[in-house]
């Protein structure tokens, strides 16, 4: 029982901890290998920017659109989720003799899915110019 | 009670105690902080805190209910996440406050 | 001390952790990065108590879409750590801890006590049913996935009505949040 | 881990040997790249140093090492120096899940060659794949940039929109095959080209049994959508000289930019491996199935372990073929498709390509509910 669990979860933990600790080691390899500072301007310490005073992030106007973006995303995301255990039992239930159930089910389910996409679609929720 | 074998039998009281000290956490953080949002994610850490009490469950009573049920609790959580970010999102773009105590002047 | 002891010694360290540094971080940006990490951290522990699908899901869509979009906003509108994080006032301050620590006392003390009772009980019973349940699951192990078939089986029979629900739910959600978004305030951030 | 301390050992090992194989893939790939795009664009492409400009590799290595390491001052340190470091995991942790050949069993151990065998295994690599936006937004909101940040909520925005059809793009194939396991997948796709419809069966004897005769759709959408996972041309707009600089990289320099570099080419191998996997057979070979293969190493050799070996870095080659194709097809998409529009590509993953992946499964739904 210990191995079935634990086997490959230790090996994702083990990954990530030596990806973490590999990574930081690298920043500071290139640290200490890496050439020194010669030239101190303010400038130079600045953000890019072509010429002009670096504009700070805050002064940044963005649009919501990606914040909108990002609500529709986790809504369909659920939806889509909601498919993967009816696409792995599919199979199982039409060979029990429930197939016609699920099948109906699961359109109901996309019918709603496809409605919520269109009305976005059709309220200029997903135009971006 | 703090005994050898509290440290190395994993029961089911293991993953209880370690939801309620989460959803403890939650609490506190959505009775002590000001700021919206970081209320909204206390929230989020109390869910999750009793989704860990579910599968729990569902294991040691070898119930897959409790799977499920989490799997709504889930789906609810991102739901009211995405409501409660657009609602304090609306608010900050029209005040520019995010802090709880400026949401009483909102009545009427 | 067995692998999975110590992962769960491990993950609950993790999470717990994670979860004050939510509490604890004056700037929202941090602590949206220790939820997440919290959520993985809960992503494992639904791993060891062999959810696999769940787990998996717990990483997509908290993981991967609610503390992105948290993130996301946070660093959209440009919200900064606050000056004064916590609520004012020593005392409402401190019948809040308070209220806290008595419910947390509560919870805790509640366990422990009750391990001769109900939970008591149903953990004993459950070793005995786990072992038998595992020792079936050993013969079938060519279908790695059955837990995950059986969750199916049991969402499209006995909660076909919650998942229909949710889907409705979901889709009202999509509407109200874009017309939410989208009622005052001009098309930008400023 | 494993049952005793050897095969803990080894496991570690393992999963040490596939992030390196990763590593050290990245700077054959920029060499391929260049050297490719030049071949395409009539150029040379670099060939000073060593033959065919291939210690190249080496040079750039060490100037990356010996470059300054730099912050701007307004950059938020902590998240500025950690975003390098999370984006090589979430892309290894995903490869590492992948089964890249038949295991090997050399007396009593049995060894995957994966570095494990998560039970779900597309849900586990779609979850963990999905955590690379923090990484995106990380860089973008520590450098303090506008450009920094400007191209991380684009790349991000990007990145999720896809994830949807990517998703939806699997559920067919997860009809298709009824697991979610990787192993079972290729498994299931061995053999010649076989329909089963209303108690007849037709088969053919050229073609393989892959999943693309199944879904041909879902495998163009799949396929389209991992270029936008991994931020490639044709679409790249979270990077754009003319406007954002080079998106949420901006501020990055030297050898933390190399680590985003093996993020973004770890996601390309991730998605031509997922690509092989679900469409393209998996390690198997075409006409030939693991059983044959074992059958004439046994004519080879007497001993077991042999057998096994020579199975194992057969069908391991195999794989590794059709790795190489799709990560040349990579490069080529790169340096013949013109770039998009961010409306467009918007538009796209929205408005073309989830109500396509949505028709793919309603329709393989349908199939399989009218001919079983």
């Amino acid at each position: 029982m210990a191995e079935a669990s634990g086997m490959p979860l230790g090996g994702v933990i083990f990954l990530t901890v030596f990806l973490a600790i590999f990574g930081t080691f690298l920043i500071f390899l290139a640290r200490a290998i890496g050439g020194r500072r010669t030239n101190n301007s303010a400038a130079k310490r600045d953000i890019y920017e072509c010429g002009i005073p670096g504009q700070d992030k805050r002064e940044t106007k963005v649009s919501v659109k990606f914040y909108l973006t990002a609500i529709l995303f986790i809504l369909f995301d659920i939806e889509i989720i909601f498919m993967y255990p009816w696409a792995i039992t599919f199979r199982d239930f039409i060979s029990s003799g429930q197939g016609t159930f699920v099948f109906a089910s699961m359109m109901i389910f996309l019918a709603i899915f496809i409605f919520g996409l269109f009305w976005e679609i059709k309220s200029k929720a997903l135009e971006w110019d | 009670m703090p005994s050898s074998s509290f440290l190395t039998d994993i029961s089911l009281n293991h993953y209880l105690i370690l939801s309620s000290v989460l959803f403890v956490i939650g609490m506190a953080g959505v009775l002590l902080r000001r700021n919206v949002i970081v209320i909204l994610m206390s929230l989020e850490l109390m869910l999750n805190a009793v989704n860990i009490s579910f599968i729990a469950f569902s294991k040691f009573t070898q119930n897959v209910d409790g799977q499920i049920m989490v799997f709504f609790v889930m789906t609810i959580a991102a739901a009211e996440a995405a409501v409660g970010l657009a609602l304090a999102v609306a608010i900050f773009k029209r005040f520019k406050e995010v802090n709880i105590k400026f949401f009483e002047h909102l009545r009427g | 001390m067995t692998p999975d002891v110590f992962l769960f010694w491990f993950l609950a360290l993790l999470i717990v952790g994670s979860g004050l540094a939510v509490l604890l971080f004056t700037n929202p940006v941090y602590s949206a990065l220790s939820l997440a990490m919290t959520m993985v951290g809960v992503a494992a522990i639904f791993i060891t108590l062999n959810a696999y699908f769940i787990a998996g899901v717990q990483l997509i869509v908290y993981a991967g879409a609610v503390m992105v979009l948290f993130v996301m906003v946070i660093m959209l509108f440009d919200i900064k750590s606050e000056v004064q994080a916590f609520t004012s006032g020593k005392i409402s301050g401190a019948m809040k801890l308070i209220a806290v620590g008595l419910l947390s006392g509560l919870i805790v003390g509640g366990i422990i006590m009750g391990q001769k009772s109900f939970v008591g009980e149903l953990s004993k019973d459950a070793a005995a049913q786990v072992a038998e349940a595992n020792s079936a699951k050993m013969k079938r192990a060519a279908g790695a996935d059955a837990a995950t078939k059986e969750l199916g089986v049991a969402l499209f029979t006995k909660h076909i009505f919650g998942f229909e629900a949710l889907g409705v739910l979901l889709t009202a959600i999509a509407v109200g949040t874009v017309a939410l978004a989208r009622s005052r305030g001009g098309t930008h951030a400023k | 881990m494993g049952h005793d301390s050897f095969e803990i050992t080894i496991n570690c090992i393992k999963l040490v040997l596939i992030f390196l194989m990763m590593v050290q893939a990245v700077p054959i790939l920029v060499w391929v790249e260049r050297r490719g795009s030049a071949f395409i664009q009539n150029r040379f492409g670099p060939n000073r140093v060593g033959p065919l400009g291939l210690l190249q590799l080496l040079a750039d290595a060490v100037k990356f090492l010996t470059k300054e390491d730099f912050a701007p001052d307004r950059a938020i340190r902590p998240l500025f120096y950690a975003a390098p470091v999370f984006a090589l995991i979430p892309a290894t942790l995903a490869f590492a899940a992948i089964p890249m050949s038949v295991p090997l069993e050399i007396g009593e151990y049995v060894f995957k060659i994966q570095g494990y065998d998560m039970n779900v295994g597309i849900v586990f690599i779609l979850g963990v794949s999905s955590l690379a936006a923090y990484t995106i937004l990380m860089a973008g909101w520590g450098s303090a940039s506008k450009f920094s940040l400007l191209g991380a909520l684009r790349a991000s925005a990007q990145v999720i929109s896809y994830e949807l059809a990517l998703g939806l793009s699997i559920v067919g194939v997860i009809l298709l095959f009824g697991t979610f396991n990787l192993t079972e997948m290729v498994i299931a796709q061995q053999g010649p080209l076989t329909f089963r419809a209303f108690g007849h069966t037709i088969s053919s004897q050229f073609l393989p049994n892959w999943g693309i005769f199944y879904q041909p759709l879902a495998a163009v959408i799949f396929f389209a959508a991992t270029f936008a996972e991994s931020n490639r041309l044709p679409f790249d707009l979270a990077e754009g000289e003319a406007e954002i600089v080079a998106g949420f990289h901006t501020e990055y320099g030297g050898f933390k930019m190399l680590m985003f570099f093996i993020g973004e080419y770890g996601h390309m191998m991730l998605g031509s491996a997922l690509m092989i996997i679900f469409f393209f057979g998996g390690y198997g070979i075409p006409g030939v199935t693991v059983a044959d293969v074992r059958q004439w190493a046994a004519g080879i050799t007497d001993s077991a372990t042999q057998i096994s070996v020579i199975t194992t870095l057969v069908h391991f080659l195999s794989f590794m073929l059709k790795f190489v194709l799709f990560l040349w097809i990579f490069i080529w998409v790169r340096w013949t498709l013109p770039r998009f529009r961010y409306d467009q590509l918007m538009d796209l993953g929205w408005k073309t390509m989830l109500p396509w992946a949505l028709g793919n499964t309603i329709l393989t739904a349908l199939v399989i509910y009218l001919i079983s």
